[in-house]
């Protein structure tokens, strides 16, 4: 018996479910991370214990608190969402970094361009341009691989640059935000802005982060389409052979995810920065790859591993007031999350 | 068997790997401060957030003037260093701060919304940020390097020998903008031949752009440069250092990165902005905010001059008609024409 | 004789299957030796544990008297042991040389002349035991024939006197099997001990010195041909009575066959042109049609176009020119989709590759190519319920060996996961079926069974075409038969006129439509 | 603006020079991972191990200061992290894409924690740089004299080990189990060539080149280390092996050739101060990305895909059935 699997015997016994063990694998992780974290800590001239404390209050002492971890949630559960079922079927769309931000532009700029008067119309309009975008966007990396199976994860990597350079563009040159001494854009018109809750100070794009989880759910598991996209994940020649038309799938998923990390960018733009700023998003397109790894792609997975990484990294911050731990740490660890997720999973499955 | 093997060496090396990553954190002190002073009686709890570590130029010089009025027993204070680049996650950092009392809020960046949204959640703290429009609690910060740049640019048209001076900066934004037109003014005083070049490299990080910008700009014959942004300052002290040409320090006193080849460094001293906004909150004056504005004639930048500079001999008399200027524009005889650009 | 090889009880066991339960096996200088058996009897298992492949659980292996640990191939080749694998264990984009030096391990470098040598000593060898192939040559570019005979040369480059062929007729023409065997028996004259897998009868009778029949991981006996006869022989390895797989058709009426062939075809091919995977040409102007109720056979050897005409018939392929027409309609340009929706059926020659998703269930394999359609819900929601209980039904129709819908497609057995492919095509409403190797690899008893499906899909009147490499299948199954051969139908006979010899010429190019000039020039360019 | 300023003989020299430069980095890396993709592994994780390698040897030439422990230092990070990704990829066997992204994750992480932990509060570190050696002779000749025999000396190791690679994978019986283990796996197990092994001598090759890359880049031309320093040169090195179509010799130019677009586009904006002005800087930005996207997609349209190793980013499971 290899080394592995005796392991795999001590974190999931083999009685017990598939799905019970990849729960206990991810859990496993989870622990694991927080120990390489609190070993930083020490480094750092920390108490783990008291910062982990400071961690908690800091995200969930407060209602305020608490809606600064649901703001920073929103955007990793919609893009999570979206990469969530692209992995399913094996399409890496590495730039929902790019996306976010090509929908986050477009939704700005009917923010600020169409005339006021619309009231809720606006919003309406605003993020429907967000969506459509960000959709285009991630389509042309869909087109290449399907059409001529150019590999998504480089494109869809590369066109995160170009992406950003166009966004930089705008907010420094045409919508530049008058007085600013640095890269900001216009603000939108007030009726555009989203309204936020009392107390919690969440805009109401919570709403609708929450409803995408059991659509993404239902979509996964009971519409063909989840289905198909399940059949060309696991054996792309078989589904074809079956009738799935790889080509629509992968394009399908490209605007899905694309579309979705549009979302986020414009209710980041409609409901967080409330103008045109780069600040929107830093790396959000990334770490939500590892929420959706650390949800299993898995919609309700999603909505936990964002919750956990959004509490983790608001809490982080707070740590880093309280006790005065370097922030790089809170950056350090979903990296680290994934690694032992990896190992962790594969022990538990065994060989 | 042999599968086992291989494993156990995997494991090894992985954790050999994170070994690394640990070990080389050293041990000295730890880089934020903790706010161990008790109820300082009239020190003002301030914070101090900084947007990058505090060993690049624009972050220590904030990180060291708050240490200095820490010194001084003036304030009780908090930092975070490296703090996020997204405006929720500052918005986090900053509302921390408020939630623990803090009365004053040093956030060192351009982060009007997410100071906005803190003065709004908590109305008793007061916050000073390089915004660009006013509420009642929250201040301005401006950065008038570009007069400093001026006086840098007036010792360039001097020592420049091909009549060909170099600017590169982060991004093409109102801040660097001035300060090279600033900087290209100053030298047409002194030459009026000069020609001056601008690369924007896009790019606030990216040392290596930085320096290849310089570089290229020395190929087209510059001989005395200046920067904008932690990058690009970089990579231009490297590459100044190479080429053996005269260069400008940013923001803070870079001479120990090239220290023969830089003239000098346009300084930007936060100590006077810092003091003004905590004494405004220690004698309740802070409100309503006001824009804290300290140029050359406060004492809030300056040139400050490297002994070592070795290149060549800064002419006397570019020396003289520096410090004359220099004299006008802290009576007030004199401004420094400010170019945003576009 | 003292035996070069001699295994006593080997025991090797995977999961939960035993393939292997005490083995003896004993192998002598100089003689050429069978070990027959069914598939999944433990012939290649029994082999792969002398090459090192793998260590038996239980038993010993000694070499010339001196008892043998091998580890790895590496081991198992020092010793002098070869292995010919059933699929080439060649990399396709190296040259010959190259594949010959792979794995050697004197010195890290690999200089040009250090391949210039290597050469020369192939070509040595190459014409002293008349296994001519070009040392400089791309695997890929080589006829299936043509990489057999590197495999050998490999093997005696790197100083086999023990060679193991496993199936080395399954993919050869008849006249490269009459060939091959010569060269072995040359070899072996030279004191080289030789073992060769098979469950070809014929090849053993008039090749073999010695047979070994395994059946289901058990040694039944070693004889001599002289000693026993193709009767005796098939009964050893099935454990009973053959049935004659002629039969099945056979109990079709002539007069059927005449009515069918009257009706309208089917599917109609014009002028079909094709590259394969490696841009080379691999369909020459193939045109054929089928009409319901009849199977036409497409008999031919590997590395003859049988796959790219399945893929092409399929809509998986791109043809450069020509066109498929199902009941008149054209659907040359048409995608596996809509091609299905016309009732073109597939049963694909890799049934592991494009017949099943392992990681699905059962039900779901079962339910497949209907995702959407009713019964099984519409585009907005699947009906699994309905799912299940369809996959329930044909489990039983099709009498596969599962412990319930939900058990994964990929625990199946080869024939238990062909089952469930027919189950599937023949489940839904077809007007042409194409069943490309359907019994490839499949054991007697499920052979049967799918002949008997086909035979009954047949007489149902579905048109059927059928891709096969096996004689056996086509001579049994085929109403009409044409032969493919390096891309080109060269032969075609009614049932009536089908017979062993001229079949197995002409899927080894030497009928005589083979002698024609422009398949010179065909085989000129490959 | 006056082109020749650009393009003229003397500006072309000085222009190459900067970019073959530049490139260095992004070239190590790139064909660090040629070996690994055409060993069958689709190494993602190459920005982190550039990065790591980066601080590793920035750490050591600053506390030794000798730059030669330094770039050791570099290189052997990057095969820390090699190892790490061959252990995920070849012993797991877990999603290669994955591995990649979380390791590029950590290690970005762990180095800005690092270096705030040891420098935060002091003046931007610095170590000393090296100097250019004009090779004999050879940097006499005109034209390729000046940009390739006036270089540093890390500048030569690197050119050293790059082609090293080449021959390592051309001319050497590694090489050869390589492609094999790459191209079909099962063959090379069958003729005693251990998958699992090649693979893993493979990445950790690939993660000792992205370790030189970083230590190129801090110790041979910036001196100073900052956080994010190798700003995505590790993801344009992996585009840039698709782009030379797995030919270490051909990715090589590729990666030349991206770099003489970013030298192109800073020299232009550098010649025409006006330019810069009226045109968007960020068009100069996306050049090179524009550039190496269109190419790789023009590449991978017309070659297609069959000088893709046919297992690339497929885990290889022994066949263990009767």
């Amino acid at each position: 018996m290899s080394v592995s699997q005796a392991t795999a015997r001590i974190i999931a016994p083999p009685q017990l479910s598939r799905r019970l063990r990849s729960l206990l694998a991810s859990a496993g992780a989870v622990l694991l991370s927080l120990v390489v974290g609190g070993l930083l800590i020490v480094i750092a001239g920390g108490d783990p214990v008291d910062a982990y404390r400071a961690l908690l209050d800091g995200a969930l002492g407060t209602p305020y608190g608490i809606g600064q971890m649901l703001v920073l949630a929103i955007p990793l559960i919609i893009i999570g969402l979206g990469l969530a079922l692209a992995f399913r079927g094996r399409v890496y769309n590495i730039g929902a970094e790019g996306q976010l931000f090509m929908g986050a532009l477009a939704s700005g700029v009917v923010a600020i361009l169409l005339p006021a008067g619309f009231g809720p119309l606006l919003i309406g309009a605003a993020i429907v341009a967000g969506v459509l975008v960000g959709a285009g966007w991630g389509a042309i990396v869909g087109v290449l691989r399907a059409r001529w199976g150019v590999n998504e994860v480089i494109t869809s990597l590369l066109l995160n640059f170009v992406a950003i350079l166009i966004f930089t563009y705008i907010v420094r040159r045409p919508l530049r935000a008058p007085g600013s001494p640095d890269l900001q854009g216009r603000a939108i018109q007030p009726e555009a802005a989203l309204p936020a809750l009392p107390d919690l100070a969440v805009h109401i794009g919570l709403f609708l982060a929450l409803a995408l989880v059991p659509l993404a759910a239902y979509v996964m598991a009971r519409t063909p389409f989840g289905f198909r996209v399940r059949m060309q994940g696991f054996n792309a020649e078989a589904a074809q052979t079956a009738g799935v038309r790889s080509g629509r799938i992968i394009i399908g998923l490209m605007l899905i995810s694309g579309g979705l990390a549009g979302l986020a960018g414009s209710l980041q733009i409609l409901g967080v920065a409330e103008r045109l700023d780069p600040g929107i998003s830093q790396g959000y397109g990334f770490t939500a790859i590892v929420v959706a790894l650390l949800g299993r792609l898995n919609a309700i997975g999603v909505l936990l591993a964002a919750l956990l990484i959004a509490l983790l990294q608001s809490g982080g911050q707070a740590m880093s007031v309280i006790e005065g731990v370097p922030y790089a740490i809170v950056i350090a660890i979903p990296g680290v999350f994934v690694v032992f997720l990896l190992i962790a999973d594969r022990l538990a499955r065994g060989h | 068997m042999r599968r086992e093997k291989w494993k156990a060496v995997a494991v090894c090396l992985a954790l050999a790997l994170f070994g690394a990553g640990v070990a080389s954190c050293g041990d000295d002190d730890d880089g934020g401060g903790g706010g161990q002073a008790e109820g300082g009686g009239e020190k003002v709890k301030t914070a101090i957030v900084l947007p990058c570590g505090t060993s690049d130029p624009w972050c220590k010089q904030g990180y060291d003037a708050a240490k200095a009025l820490e010194k001084q027993g003036a304030v009780d204070l908090e930092i975070t260093t490296n703090a996020p680049q997204d405006t929720a996650g500052v918005t986090r950092v900053l509302a921390q701060y408020a939630q623990a009392g803090t009365q004053l809020l040093l956030a060192h960046s351009t982060w009007q919304d997410a100071a906005f949204d803190v003065a709004k959640q908590f109305p008793d703290v007061n916050i000073a940020s390089y915004a660009f429009e006013l509420r009642d609690n929250v201040a301005i910060l401006e950065e008038p390097i570009y007069q400093a740049a001026y006086l840098a640019g007036m010792l360039a048209g001097g020592l420049t020998e091909s009549n060909t001076i170099g600017g590169s900066a982060g991004q093409d934004v109102p801040l660097c903008h001035a300060e090279l037109e600033a900087f290209e003014a100053g030298a047409k005083r002194t030459n009026k031949q000069v020609k001056m070049i601008d690369t924007y490299i896009g790019d606030w990080n990216d040392a290596a752009k930085g320096k290849q910008a310089t570089e290229a700009q020395i190929d087209q014959g510059a001989d005395v440069v200046i920067a904008c942004g932690g990058g690009p300052a970089n990579g231009m002290a490297q590459a100044i250092k190479e080429a053996n040409i005269s260069g400008f320090g940013y923001v803070g006193d870079m001479s120990s990165q090239a220290p023969k080849n830089l003239v000098g460094s346009v300084m930007y001293h936060l100590e006077p902005y810092f003091e003004a906004a905590v004494n405004d909150v220690k004698n309740d004056s802070f409100r309503p905010a006001k824009r804290y504005d300290f140029g050359l004639a406060d004492g809030g930048v300056s040139l400050q001059l490297n002994d070592d500079y070795s290149v060549k001999e800064i002419p006397a008399d570019v020396m003289d008609q520096m410090e004359q200027v220099q004299q006008q524009i802290k009576s007030g005889e004199f401004e420094v024409p400010y170019e945003a650009g576009a | 004789m003292k035996p070069s090889v001699s295994m006593k009880s080997i025991a090797k066991r995977f999961g939960a299957v035993q393939a292997l339960a005490g083995v003896d096996f004993d192998l002598r200088p100089g003689e050429i030796h069978a070990l027959l058996g069914e598939n999944g009897a433990g012939k290649t298992t029994l082999m792969n544990t002398l090459y090192g492949m793998f260590p038996p659980d239980v038993g010993t292996i000694t070499i010339d008297g001196r008892e043998m640990q091998f580890h790895s191939p590496q081991d198992a080749i020092a010793e002098g042991v070869g292995m010919v694998h059933q699929h080439f264990m060649l990399v396709p984009t190296l040259t010959v040389a190259e594949n010959a030096v792979l794995g050697e391990r004197n010195g890290p470098l690999l200089r040009k002349r250090d391949l210039a040598t290597v050469s020369a000593r192939l070509a040595e060898l190459a014409d002293r035991y008349g296994l001519d192939v070009d040392p400089r040559a791309r695997v890929w570019q080589l006829s299936v024939g043509e990489q057999q005979r590197v495999e050998v040369l490999r093997a005696l480059y790197k100083g086999a006197r023990i060679l193991i062929l496993d199936e080395p007729t399954a993919t050869l023409t008849p006249l490269e099997t009459e060939r091959l065997f010569p060269k072995l028996r040359a070899l072996a004259a030279e004191g080289a001990s030789i073992v060769f897998i098979t469950h070809h009868l014929e090849d053993v009778i008039s090749w073999a010195d010695r047979i070994t029949v395994l059946r289901r991981g058990e040694r039944v006996g070693t004889l001599r041909p002289s000693e026993s006869s193709a009767g005796e022989l098939a009964r050893m390895m099935v454990g009973r009575d053959v049935r004659l797989m002629q039969v099945v058709a056979g109990e079709r009426s002539v007069a059927g066959t005449r009515e069918a062939r009257r009706a309208a075809p089917v599917l109609n091919v014009e002028g079909l042109q094709s590259d394969g995977d490696r841009g080379t040409p691999a369909l020459r102007d193939v045109s054929f049609s089928v009409a319901p109720g009849e199977i036409l056979a497409i008999a031919g050897v590997e590395g003859n176009g049988q796959p790219e005409l399945e893929e092409v018939l399929f809509g998986l392929r791109a043809p450069h020119t020509g066109t498929v027409s199902l009941d008149g309609s054209d659907v040359t340009g048409a995608d596996p989709a809509q091609r299905l929706r016309l009732g073109l059926g597939l049963v694909p020659s890799n049934r592991y590759r494009r017949g099943v998703i392992r990681e699905l269930s059962v039900a779901e394999n079962l339910a497949l190519d209907r995702i959407g359609e009713a019964p099984f819900g519409s585009e907005l929601r699947m009906n699994r319920r309905e799912m299940v209980r369809q996959a329930e039904e044909l489990i039983r129709r099709f009498s596969i060996q599962v412990s319930g819908p939900d058990q994964l497609a990929g625990t199946l057995s080869g024939g238990n996961a062909q089952r469930l492919v027919l189950a599937r095509v023949l489940s839904r409403e077809l007007r042409c079926l194409i069943a490309a190797q359907p019994t490839r690899g499949l054991d007697v008893g499920a052979i049967e069974f799918v002949w008997e499906q086909l035979a009954a899909a047949r007489d149902r009147g579905l048109a059927i075409v059928l891709l096969s490499t096996d004689l056996d299948e086509v001579l049994s199954m085929a109403d009409r038969c044409c032969v493919i051969y390096r891309g080109r139908l060269v032969a075609h006979w009614p049932r009536e006129e089908l017979d062993r010899e001229r079949v197995g010429l002409a899927m080894g190019g030497a009928s005589e439509t083979a002698a024609t000039p422009s398949l010179s020039v065909a085989s000129g360019e490959t | 603006m006056d082109w020749s300023e650009v393009f003229g003989p003397d500006a072309l020299v000085v222009l190459l020079s900067t970019s073959v430069a530049f490139a260095m980095p992004t070239a190590l890396a790139a064909v660090g991972e040629t070996v690994a993709e055409r060993a069958g592994v689709l190494n993602l994780g190459l920005e982190g191990m550039l990065l790591s390698g980066a601080l590793a040897s920035f750490l050591v030439a600053y506390y030794v200061g000798s730059v030669a422990l330094g770039t050791l230092a570099g290189v052997a990070i990057g095969v820390g992290l090699g190892a790490l990704m061959a252990f995920l990829s070849v012993t797991l066997k877990t999603e290669q894409i994955i591995n990649g992204i979380a390791i590029v994750l950590v290690a970005q992480g762990i180095t800005i924690f690092a270096f705030e932990k040891l420098f935060g509060g002091g003046d931007q570190p610095t170590v000393a740089g090296i100097p250019d050696i004009d090779v004999p002779l050879l940097h006499s000749i005109p034209g390729v004299g000046p940009v390739l025999f006036e270089q540093n000396a890390l500048f030569y190791v690197s050119v050293a080990v790059a082609l090293g690679v080449c021959l390592l994978l051309f001319r050497t019986r590694f090489g050869l189990s390589v492609s094999a283990v790459g191209e079909s796996p099962a063959a090379a197990e069958a003729m005693a060539v251990s998958v699992a092994r090649t693979r893993w001598l493979a990445l950790l090759v690939c993660g000792g080149m992205a370790g030189l890359g970083g230590a190129v880049l801090v110790l041979g031309q910036l001196n100073v280390f900052e956080e994010d320093v190798s700003g995505g040169r590790g993801w344009i090195a992996i585009a840039l092996v698709i782009f030379g179509r797995w030919n270490p010799l051909f990715v090589l130019g590729g990666a030349f050739l991206f770099g003489f677009t970013d030298a192109l586009q800073i020299r232009v904006q550098a010649v025409s101060g006006g330019i810069a002005s009226t045109v968007p800087t960020e068009i100069f930005g996306a050049l090179p990305y524009a550039v190496t996207l269109i190419v790789m997609v023009a590449a991978t349209v017309w070659a297609g895909r069959d000088a893709q190793p046919a297992a690339l980013g497929v885990p290889f499971r022994k066949e263990v059935s009767a």
